[in-house]
């Protein structure tokens, strides 16, 4: 009862959402966007790669191989199109969810799969040389932390930006909001980038918030802009405005993009308890892999050669990862101690030995 | 006899206080349609409709400053921060405001706020999700703060929590959610500020909460085996402290072991240690010996059982004060 | 240089700023809010006394009769039309700035300036009794008070809402955030009324945010109104309207009253090291009173004779107040441990009688 | 010689490390064109730029996560909260964040960030204006806490605070701001994790940090009047504890008494007190005695005088463990 959805009484402009490419494959606006034939096609060869990788990592955790895992199936577009969107010298701060835009970025799926392995925290690949922060679980904290990147690339002169990923949830935290006014305020080459998958775990958005959230960027001062984040040729033109907007100066960009957390909120969770198995069977309809694939196909950029291609490296690229992860070991006992400062002090060393049991 | 787990008997607590008290409300993020990630609020939305069991936002400082505001309307709220790390975006308003509130309006606006923590690690839980915050509360003047070890007293501890007048901190072992305990649900018995001792013992005292008390069990069972008899507390509330049960203990046993999941520096054991020198220093022939988490972030899964007190740690601590 | 102010790049809708009576007096809108003239008198009543009461507090901080006081000049309007639209059903959260404001409510002057005078903290006075919160400090936390208190009012099915004061620097912090979220998602009747005064300490609105605060409303889903803070009819009639939308079961408002702190930020700011004197010349022109005044007189609503017996009453006022104020003693000691805990412990009593010197 | 105040030896820090090191960045509320409420950064925008010194949005934990954010990019800040209180919007930022990334990244990001926070009471100042936060840190591994609570050594500390490549948090003692000191800056002396030996002494050891130590000094001289030559130690380091340095003194006089603002439960006596059962256990003649503030919030200007550890209090501690 408390939801509200009296979206009647608000006097706002009519709601637009980019898209390019329907559903159903057809091209619905400008599918120029600047991707040579090869870029074009490999986006789709990521979203399978990594669809299946998914895959794989659910099996993993099942098997016992990691200890929980938060899929990204239905999202493949979202982060895939936006990760391609960034420059070498951009920077990306992610929450938990965002195995497939890490992957564009480089960095290394089994150092990545370590954090759900439990083998160590959010930061086991090194985020300075991928230029892929470290996991991030405190929900809309790492936005700060984009925010306040993007003001160092700004101090530095830099023609770089940094883009945060966060969840529709997030944006009900306290740190989404002084992340995007400090944004504002100081103008950083920053894209707030939201993947409104339409869940946070039990909750929809439409219980997360009244409003719209592309449309808090008003209110910041820099724009907003929706997109359908199962349409990756939109998600990537969008992003890829936000991106070129911020290495302009011209500040920061939040972009909402509409896409579907198909399967559970991570292995933990059991989505039987709260969510109907329809609107996942209607979601699929939106599925960002088949419509892309059709529309290349349409193209003639794609055939069933190079689809087959995909399948097998997707498959041979699961299952490398899958051995790298099993074979994965505990790390030493130390390692809980020999980053936590700088220099130790004796009473330190002290626990350490302590632990080892010296 | 019914069997309980800790979760079942939590949330048995809530829907006992629910029906008993109209004007209590249950809310939090994925309490209600999901029934909470750990299953403590499961099916109440249902029972009691969405009006007085709901989801939020994910907003911490929004969930606790709420209840404030519903408590200057006479509600009484319990609310849930999803898990330990999570509460600290509401800490502002619990030392601000939760904590104070009764003291700035001179008594005349109340907080009879409970807020429910699922805390502590052992359950090989990602980053953030195994911290033990006892700690930022229990230094916090006009909180209490406690922690149920069985489904019985969970029960126990919940219903007195939400009855009481005072903000209370209530700290949920998640490795023990789904531990079992035979018996009738009662909300009498010990009360806040009372801890219990769980098996007698002359030659030292284990003193722990939470999850630590069943590992000190443990212990007193290899102490036992080795023919020292070891008394071990269940401190249960952490604030305020069951002064006359430590004083006691240090009298009849003269050597403490104090365990917690925390960090050492600053974690109960700190407290505990300096309360007995205040209080009973002199019975004291051996230091009061803390087996604590090292004073190092809460590790990943693979290594978090060499970061909590074993029942080996707390067995050599213990056989260290006896012999003393 | 960090602050942005590229207000150009931003697609918004023209700023509408609601203004019932110009600067000069000259009604430029629908003057006719439906308040009797005795009502319309006693706002201009209200305002001088509110203000002489004003300079008397920081007469009695410069004597050491207070510790720090923050002055409301020039915010009186704000202050004083937006109380005067509330119920006595309606329930108030306010910040630290809300003296004319309490003074509609009821609260008792002195009692409030215990708080100021380090007498007591900032419940002196019953919250419950004048249905005017606590002085609260620590910025924004309580708007989500308010909005708690709000949710209350729902769930009990009166029809009653509550007003949160804040200031533009409030808008900042992330307790804003999450209580304007949930105001809106749990639809409840709350005014979320903000005074713009220009600054927060030493720091101006543009500093502050580069978007309009009323504007943050819509990514919320509720209305957001700016209103001319300083035209006391006009802000009376912007929070009637939300209070009895709010009343109706309607939802939250969010209102912006641009006005402008006279003064420095409390008698412990030198508001000359980051404040041009000439910029406060200028918003002198703006004065609440003396427009309101001139209005009132073009009405034929008021002579010399009421306002003569104004000023007489503010002075009177005022020098009751000062007495109340230095006769004002320090509290026992035990005031420090009576209200903390409902049941003290005996560890908790014996710390009482040690600090009573037992 | 240069007479400093605290406030001025502080601004001085600030003013020669910028002057060292270009990617040095200082900013957080009113620091900028007003130069802090207390003035610590009075005129260093003029002189080093509103890039290097600027003012923020009122978002604390904004100020805090933007530091990490700007550690990534290789900058280097001091952060000010500007009042005690007024840290606690930010204390998930610090605890999740500045005080793991370091072991999160395994060493491969540092945070360089010093959280300058005006702290503890004794300024008749409003609610949240005289609190004492250091428990909620210095519990959290991963932080460095000082307090400096002389003009040169906040000089020295700040230097050292901002060169260190960890966070640390750095706790100004308000009611010190104007105290005056004769001498040269210097940031070389004792690091941080090294308390001082104030005052010379074997009956006992009164141990204190921030505004304390001057109180503790006084409480000395009336003690030494009285014929009792207390030693005085200042802290300096809450975190890192200088361990040696307790361990010394309960040797060299076996009666300790803490003394600090925060109330007593968990409170820095907590930590001393167990930490020399540790060490110690069998040179304490006497139980450490903690003179604190009561376990109540910090009460309004009229009864903080009630509230604070007073000369007469400490002397009187002192004189039941010289007499233990
Ligand atoms: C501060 C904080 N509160 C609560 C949680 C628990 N939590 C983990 S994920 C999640 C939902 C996030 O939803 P959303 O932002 O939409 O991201 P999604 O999971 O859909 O990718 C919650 C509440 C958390 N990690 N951090
Ligand atoms: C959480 C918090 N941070 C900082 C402060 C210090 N402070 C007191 S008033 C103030 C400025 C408030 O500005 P605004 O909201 O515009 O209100 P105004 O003072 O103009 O009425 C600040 C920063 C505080 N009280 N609380
Ligand atoms: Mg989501
Ligand atoms: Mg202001």
């Amino acid at each position: 009862m408390l939801s509200a959805g009296r979206k009647e009484e608000v006097s706002v402009s009519e709601t637009k959402m980019v898209q390019l490419v329907a559903p159903d494959g057809t091209a619905v606006g400008d599918t120029d966007v600047g991707l040579s034939p090869e870029a074009l096609r490999d986006l789709l060869r990521r979203m399978i790669v990594s669809r299946r990788l998914d895959r794989e990592c659910i099996a993993l955790q099942r098997q016992g191989e990691l200890t929980v895992y938060p899929g990204f199936e239905g999202q493949e577009a979202a982060q895939i199109g936006s990760a391609t969107a960034l420059g070498p010298d951009d920077f990306v701060f992610p929450t938990f969810r965002e195995l497939a835009a890490a992957m564009v970025r480089g960095v290394d799926a089994v150092q990545y799969l370590w954090y759900h392995r439990g083998t160590w925290h959010g930061g086991p690949y090194d985020p300075r040389a991928t230029r892929f922060g470290p996991i991030c679980i405190p929900i809309a904290t790492q936005i700060v932390h984009a925010v306040g990147h993007a003001l160092g690339q700004k101090l530095d002169g830099l023609q770089a930006c940094t883009l945060a990923y966060f969840g529709d949830g997030s944006t009900s935290e306290g740190d989404f909001h002084e992340a995007a006014n400090l944004a504002g305020v100081f103008n950083v080459p920053a894209v707030l980038f939201c993947q409104n998958n339409g869940w946070a775990i039990s909750v929809p958005t439409e219980s997360q918030t009244a409003g719209e959230i592309f449309r808090r960027a008003e209110g910041y001062g820099f724009p907003g802009i929706r997109v359908d984040g199962n349409d990756v040729l939109a998600v990537y033109r969008v992003t890829k405005d936000a991106v070129e907007r911020a290495h302009r100066g011209e500040g920061p960009t939040l972009i909402e993009a509409m896409t579907y957390r198909m399967g559970a909120h991570s292995t933990a969770d059991d989505a039987g308890r709260y969510r109907d198995e329809a609107e996942v069977e209607r979601a699929r309809v939106a599925d960002p892999i088949s419509r892309y694939r059709i529309w290349l196909a349409a193209q003639g950029l794609i055939d069933g050669a190079f689809l087959s291609a995909c399948e097998e490296e997707a498959e041979s690229f699961a299952l490398q990862v899958r051995q790298g992860v099993v074979e994965t070991e505990a790390p030493p006992v130390e390692w809980m101690f020999d980053w936590v400062y700088a220099a130790p002090t004796e009473a330190f060393a002290r626990q350490r030995r302590e632990a080892l049991g010296g | 006899m019914a069997e309980w787990t800790l979760s079942g008997a939590l949330n048995q607590a809530l829907r006992d206080a629910l029906t008993e008290d109209p004007r209590l409300l249950v809310y939090g993020e994925d309490v209600g349609r999901m029934g909470g990630v750990f299953r403590v609020t499961d099916e109440l939305q249902k029972e009691f409709g969405s009006q007085r069991v709901f989801d939020t936002p994910i907003s911490e400082a929004g969930i606790v400053g709420t209840a404030v505001g519903l408590a200057f309307a006479g509600w009484r709220s319990v609310v849930e921060m999803q898990f330990d790390a999570f509460s600290y975006p509401s800490l502002e308003q619990v030392i601000d405001h939760v904590a104070k509130m009764r003291e700035r309006t001179r008594g005349r606006v109340e907080m009879p706020v409970t807020i429910r923590i699922p805390s502590f690690g052992g359950i090989r839980g990602k980053e953030h999700h195994g911290e033990s915050p006892e700690t930022y509360y229990v230094h916090t003047a006009g909180l209490k703060v406690v922690v149920p070890s069985t489904p019985l007293d969970g029960y126990r501890l919940l219903r007195q929590s939400i009855a009481d007048p005072d903000p209370v901190i209530f700290l949920e072992p998640k490795a023990r959610y789904w531990s079992k305990e035979e018996g009738e649900l009662d909300a009498d018995g010990p009360g806040i500020g009372e801890g219990r001792i769980l098996r007698e013992g002359e030659a030292c005292t284990l003193i722990a909460y939470g999850t630590m008390v069943a590992r000190c069990l443990e212990a007193a069972d290899v102490l036992a085996s080795e023919g020292t008899d070891a008394r071990v507390v269940d401190l249960r509330s952490l604030s305020p402290l069951d002064e006359d049960l430590l004083t006691r203990c240090a009298r009849e046993t003269g050597r403490i072991v104090v365990v917690h999941e925390a960090p050492r520096t600053l974690g109960m054991g700190a407290e505990v240690a300096a309360r007995l020198m205040d209080l009973a220093f002199d019975f004291l022939e051996a230091p009061v010996v803390r087996v604590t988490g090292w004073d190092v972030p809460y590790p990943p899964a693979s290594l978090e059982q060499h970061y909590l007190p074993s029942v080996e740690r707390i067995a050599e601590a213990a056989r260290k004060v006896a012999g003393y």
